[in-house]
């Protein structure tokens, strides 16, 4: 008889989440992110953030009194899955808008789809190509790892460094951020010695940096988004090697820093302001949209924000300011997304052209360093 | 004329000189049998000679052609077929499909021509049918055509891979102890087959550690000792041969 | 230099080949009882790791460390419980896929409860730049307590297995579990034994490397992986011959980053190993005979 | 052999029946998840004739997969246009090996004919799956496993430090592959129902030359290698050489819907290459049954289709390692095996017993 109830209660379970949801006058987003898998560390925090961003507006009334209905899916990072998930959310779910992917392959496996679908796509991943050439329907919210390495060898020519070591993981963001580097280094008289490419899941690379030590170099440059990125700091220092390092914007999350401890101290990184929104002077423009985001994460969620997150909470700001000013017309508001001038988000101050879909520029980024295991701006 | 000839091969095993400079032939058309006591190397000599193991020394010609090189399934292809002194089924398979295995080296019909079951492998296919279930019929099995191979009854799947092998339609047929496990009754019954099997134009080599069944059936007898060959020659010789009554009367048979 | 450089290199070779030896060892103690191979033992290594660090926030490190061994050993021996222990001669392919299956809880387990995030074990001994300086070549105290922590492992395991009274059962339910059981060997309890100590194994390991590799939900699939090739590599079975396996593939690994861009380090390495195995099929220091006794 | 028939007919009706019912219910948008859910059956099946049959297990079948869909992608955008003028490239382009096309933004490019990479790929793989074949087949079970494992971290690593390949972003931008005039393997909504019925005719097709194999005298001679190898070829079998072939022919699989599935999506990327895929291959055919083509194709099919619908969420894992836990443990033949009768007998004994 009791298993009869609990079949019985099953069952209804299961008949109440097969209802369609109340269609109604809501606001269908889809999120396409990597919340598991190799690419976790920027899917999880953007999931986290979406669902507390939606939560935020719902409970404000949503966005022209309309409800937001966010749909995320799990694409662990296959770029086969973001596919058959674009194609559901678009076709099916009919939603207004997809947030993510996560990485840069996923991006562009449903860039096309997007486009053919004409649904306004807000990448979370950093490649250039994704903006470049320009597609309609697609932007992305992310700096272009361009501005990171072209601010990196500005604090390089300060410091009188033109030879460079360049280590980066085998992901999408290594990869993107291995390509700025060596196209913009000739722009900046910079010699790259030795440039290699390392498993994202390595658990050592003392041999990668004794490749470092023995071609001499001046500094060097760390691309990636893993725990990768702490422990080549670590071995860097292990083997003797003195020398400055630069990281990526990937290494803007604290826990990195922790992990790698003393070895972390000292270590130069360009890294949106998000990370040091206490130290922003109240009148920076991104102060407001940094600090709130940053202390409503932390209290709902216990951990220290990360700029992947941050991006998550731009490309849902940036679509809302949008419907709000030309309501739920989908074409109405991919003009508006792209006529958007000025706004402030986490990774900087966003302004879209109808030839630039990042709406970014060097200024999203500023020089950071590690001092006392704490992130701080680097002296000028 | 000969059919197999063994010429003076050895096989070593570690310390275990298993088979010494064995050499003998079997001549086409007749029932050959080597006997001797158990651990004198018949097993050893029969996986020679079916290209189970290569012989350390000595050459195996089947029809002239030396084959001690040769994979089994190469030696198979060309005219000898076994059967084992612990009997090796297919699990899994219905003693039919064990049987028709046996036609494998008699057909053709490869990947693409399985995949497509075209005309002419449909033809092959019912062809093996037939004469497998010809073999199990000669044998007297026929109504277990489509029992479980694993299923069977120890005597019974005796006869399901003397079946598998005589559907090769072998030059040689090689079996290795098939008296083991068999009443007075049942063995008496399978001297009998082993003439018809003979009669059908086959050429038998029999390995057998009892001589009572191959006395009365052999055209000749070979004798190992130790991995030694001691005697060779027909029956009657064989049993006056001093040799051989020391050794089969040192030996306690169990 | 050029000498320098030979040693540097020798050495990172010893730190990858310690990693992967001391994950290697775990494969072959459940495989010596019970002739499987346990594709959940690199999530021991990451349960163990992760759990160190957890108990880490309020006791003291030798106690963090013993008691996160004491966890793992306790998961490793419920699992064979759950999953194993009532199987009806169950084949290997079967157990095979129920550890894979378990491997993919665990992980999946571990990422609802820890989350993504990366954590690790403070270093034993000094820190994360520290480092002892031999003639010019430097080496982390960490990789020191590894090799260490895997020697006394190894001569543990052997001595267990060639002079206890356990140890002996426990083997001979590997060579044959029948004939054990005959003899009066408890052999269920063998095998649930041998998953505990390959658990406890696994989880020691993943103490002892976290400071080097850090340790997060998914790092077990890579660890036993590359446990599994340095187990097969040096013949199944064989806790020393694991370990020396282990020493060639990080030497390996490490030279090729020498010579070779790193991002081809695994598919080199690899293929040398393949190779070695298609030129020794029952691996390198293994017995081919008693290879052939062991097939699916 | 009528048995044959009448279970290709009933999984033909199926296909249809599906598609009618997606297109009443609203539903057709199921179709797109079928549709790849398709392709990796295919890969499925090959795999079950190699472990279930040949016995012998490949933990690098997602290797293959990755032979056919990267040199199919690769061929199929490098822009050739550059090299117009040099003889060999004029002399291809004119033999209707090369292709002009348009690319995403407007501009003309020149790249290689997909019926022409299909043949390539299919070539690669096949003279791939021998090399590969020979010597590993020589080993037996843990030892197979690791060396085919390691034939598919090679391949993935590869694939993942390779910048023609795209490296870690893989390959996007792969056109359609044109099959008539009118009909192409692409993601477009328009040819949705077209290209679910023309991934799960492959389906059958293969399925019905793999039913046909094994129940012909190769099918058999696979059959008694996997009872006694010894007697196999005692009888004649050459085992090493119907290994090898029964490797290439999965691998050949592979590879064709490697092919087709990366035309579909318009691109690959290296996760299809990895270990945890092939691990996840050897898990369905291991949950389908191992000798079951049938229990393997339904299990691919469901489980498939279940996890690119993102039905499990950040459970998608999970759940699977469930399934696999729950069926070997609980019906280690294949879910068709499971003897659904006892088992709910013996919940409900052992209810009535509790309850009294």
């Amino acid at each position: 008889m009791k298993r009869f109830r609990i079949l019985a209660a099953v069952l209804g379970i299961i008949a109440v989440l097969s209802l369609p949801a109340f269609a109604a006058e809501t606001i269908k987003i889809g999120a396409v992110l990597a919340v598991t898998g190799p690419a976790s560390f920027l899917g999880a925090p953007e999931a986290k953030t979406l669902e507390m961003l939606v939560d935020e507006v719902n409970a404000k009334g949503g966005i022209n009194g309309k409800k937001v209905e966010l749909i995320v899916k799990d694409t662990q990072a296959s770029p086969e899955k973001a596919v058959s998930f674009a194609k559901q959310l678009i076709d099916e779910d009919k939603v207004f808008a997809i947030i993510g992917p996560s990485t840069s392959g996923e991006t562009m496996a449903i860039k096309n789809i997007a486009e053919e679908g004409k649904t306004i796509l807000l990448s979370c991943a950093a490649a250039e190509v994704i903006v470049n050439p320009v597609a309609k329907y697609v932007f992305k919210v992310a700096p272009s790892d361009r501005y990171a390495v072209e601010m990196i060898f500005s604090q390089m020519k300060k410091m009188g460094i033109a030879k460079i070591g360049v280590l980066s993981s085998n992901t999408g963001f290594g990869k993107a951020g291995k390509e700025q580097i060596e196209k913009l280094a000739p722009e900046h008289g910079i010699r790259i010695l030795v440039n290699e490419v390392y498993d994202k899941s390595a658990t050592d690379l003392t041999a990668e940096a004794t490749k470092i030590k023995a071609a001499n170099v001046q500094a060097v440059v760390n691309w990636s988004i893993e725990p990768a990125q702490s422990i080549v700091i670590k071995n860097i220092r292990q083997i003797g090697l003195t020398i400055p390092v630069f990281q990526s914007h990937g290494f803007a999350n604290i826990q990195y820093a922790k992990a790698a401890g003393a070895a972390a101290e000292g270590v130069l990184f360009p890294a949106s302001r998000l990370v040091v929104a206490d130290s922003l002077p109240a009148k920076h423009p991104q102060k407001a949209a940094v600090a709130s985001y940053k202390k409503a994460y932390e209290t709902r969620f216990k951990e220290d924000v990360s700029t992947f997150g941050g991006h998550a909470y731009d490309s849902l700001m940036i679509l809302a300011k949008a419907i709000e000013k030309a309501g739920t017309d989908k074409e109405k508001v991919r003009e508006a997304v792209e006529a958007t001038k000025g706004l402030a988000g986490t990774a900087g101050v966003f302004t879209f052209s109808a030839t630039d879909h990042n709406g970014l520029d060097m200024n999203a980024f500023a020089m950071l360093t590690v001092r006392n295991g704490r992130f701080a701006p680097a002296e000028k | 004329m000969t059919l197999l000839e063994a010429r003076s091969i050895s096989k070593r095993f570690g310390g275990l000189q298993a088979v010494k400079d064995v050499s003998f032939s079997v001549a086409q058309g007749s029932i050959k049998a080597v006997i001797g006591p158990n651990g004198a190397g018949k097993t050893t000599l029969f996986n020679l000679l079916s290209g189970f193991i290569a012989p350390d020394s000595g050459e195996v010609l089947l029809r002239g052609m030396p084959v001690q090189d040769l994979p089994s399934h190469a030696i198979a292809t060309r005219g000898l077929s076994r059967t084992f002194q612990h009997i090796r089924l297919f699990g899994g398979m219905s003693a039919l499909e064990n049987v028709m295995v046996g036609r494998h080296v008699r057909s053709r019909a490869g990947f693409m021509a399985g995949m497509l079951n075209l005309a002419w492998t449909r033809a092959e296919e019912r062809d093996i049918r037939d004469r497998a279930l010809d073999s199990m019929e000669f044998l007297g099995i026929g109504q277990l055509a489509h029992a479980n191979a694993s299923s069977l009854s120890y005597g019974q799947q005796r006869a399901v891979e003397l079946a598998r092998s005589l559907t090769s339609e072998p030059e040689i047929l090689l079996l290795d102890e098939p008296a083991a496990g068999l009443n007075m009754r049942e063995t008496a019954d399978l001297a009998v087959l082993i003439t018809k099997i003979r009669d059908r134009g086959i050429t038998v080599l029999i390995v057998e550690h009892d001589m009572s069944l191959v006395m009365n059936i052999s055209d000749e007898v070979v004798v190992l000792s130790y991995g030694e060959k001691i005697a060779d020659n027909k029956p009657l010789a064989v049993q006056k041969d001093p040799q051989v009554v020391r050794v089969y009367l040192g030996e306690d048979e169990c | 230099m050029f000498l320098e450089l030979f040693f540097q290199y020798l050495v990172a070779g010893l730190t990858y080949g310690t990693i992967y030896a001391v994950v290697g060892i775990g494969f072959n103690i459940i495989y010596n009882t019970t002739g499987i191979i346990n594709f959940a033992q690199g999530e021991f290594v990451m349960l163990g790791g992760m759990t160190a660090v957890s108990l880490h926030a309020f006791l003291p490190l030798p106690l963090a460390i013993a008691g996160a061994v004491l966890v793992t050993m306790a998961v490793g021996g419920l699992i064979e419980m759950l999953f194993i222990r009532w199987l009806v001669k169950p084949s290997v392919l079967r157990m095979i896929i129920i550890t894979i299956g378990v491997s993919i809880l665990i992980r999946e387990g571990a990422l609802h409860l820890w989350g993504e995030g990366i954590r690790s074990l403070p270093y034993f001994t000094g820190n994360e730049v520290s480092a002892i300086e031999i003639g010019g070549v430097r080496v982390s105290p960490q990789v020191l307590w590894a090799l260490g922590v895997a020697a006394i492992v190894v001569l543990l395991l052997n001595v267990f297995f060639h002079y206890t009274m356990l140890g002996r059962e426990m083997r001979a339910c590997a060579s044959n579990r029948d004939a054990a059981a005959l003899c009066g060997i408890p052999t269920r309890n063998m095998v649930t034994l041998s998953f505990v100590v390959s658990a406890g194994i696994g989880a020691l390991a993943g103490c002892v490397v976290s400071p080097i590799t850090q340790t997060q939900y998914g790092i077990g699939a890579g660890l036993a992986i590359k446990g599994f090739t340095v187990a097969i590599l040096g013949g199944l079975g064989n806790s020393m011959a694991a370990v020396g396996a282990g020493f060639i593939l990080g030497i390996l690994e490490s030279f090729s980053i020498w010579v070779m861009p790193t991002a081809y380090k695994d598919a080199i390495s690899i293929t040398i190993l393949l190779a070695m195995l298609f030129a020794r099929p029952s691996g390198l220091f293994g017995n081919s005979e008693a290879a052939r006794l062991k097939e699916f | 052999m009528f048995q044959r028939f009448r279970h290709i007919t009933a999984l033909a009706a199926a296909i249809a029946a599906v598609q009618l019912l997606t297109a009443a219910t609203g539903k057709e948008f199921f179709l797109t998840q079928l549709t790849m859910a398709g392709y990796y059956t295919l890969v499925i099946i090959g795999l079950c004739l190699l472990m279930g049959y040949a016995g012998q297990i490949s933990l690098g079948h997602a290797g293959f997969f990755a032979i056919g869909g990267y040199t199919s992608a690769v061929l199929t955008t490098v822009d050739l246009s550059a090299w117009k003028a040099a003889p060999a490239i004029s002399l291809l382009a004119k033999s209707g090996i090369l292709t002009g096309r348009a690319d995403l933004y407007g501009g003309q490019i020149l790249t290689v004919h997909p019926w022409a990479a299909f043949l390539c790929a299919l070539c690669i793989t096949i003279v791939v799956a021998f090399l590969i074949g020979v010597p590993v087949l020589k080993l037996k079970g843990h030892y197979l496993a690791m060396a085919t494992l390691g034939f598919g971290t090679i391949i993935y690593s590869v694939v993942l430090a390779t910048s023609r390949f795209g490296a870690a972003d893989g390959i996007s931008s792969v056109p359609a592959f044109p099959l008539l005039p009118g009909l192409a393997v692409t993601g477009g909504s328009s040819q949705r129902v077209a290209n679910y019925y023309f991934a799960w005719l492959l389906v059958t097709v293969g399925m019905l030359l793999l039913i046909n194999l094994i129940h012909s005298r190769v099918g058999r001679a696979l059959r008694s290698i996997h009872g006694a190898e010894d007697a196999a070829g005692a009888m004649g079998v050459d085992a090493a050489r119907y290994k090898l072939n029964t490797f290439i022919l999965s691998a050949v699989y592979a590879a064709v819907a490697g092919v087709f599935l990366t035309h579909y999506n318009g691109g690959i990327g290296p996760s299809e290459a990895s270990i945890m895929k092939s691990v996840r291959y050897v898990a369905i055919v291991a949950v389908g049954g191992m000798g079951s083509l049938w229990g393997t194709l339904i299990m691919s099919a469901v489980l498939n289709f279940l996890s690119l619908r993102g039905y499990f969420g950040t459970f998608d894992d999970a759940v699977f390692g469930s399934i696999l836990i729950a069926v070997m443990l609980f019906s280690p033949e294949g879910v068709l095996k499971l003897d659904i009768r006892s088992l709910v007998g013996r919940w409900i004994r052992t209810d009535r017993k509790a309850g009294a």
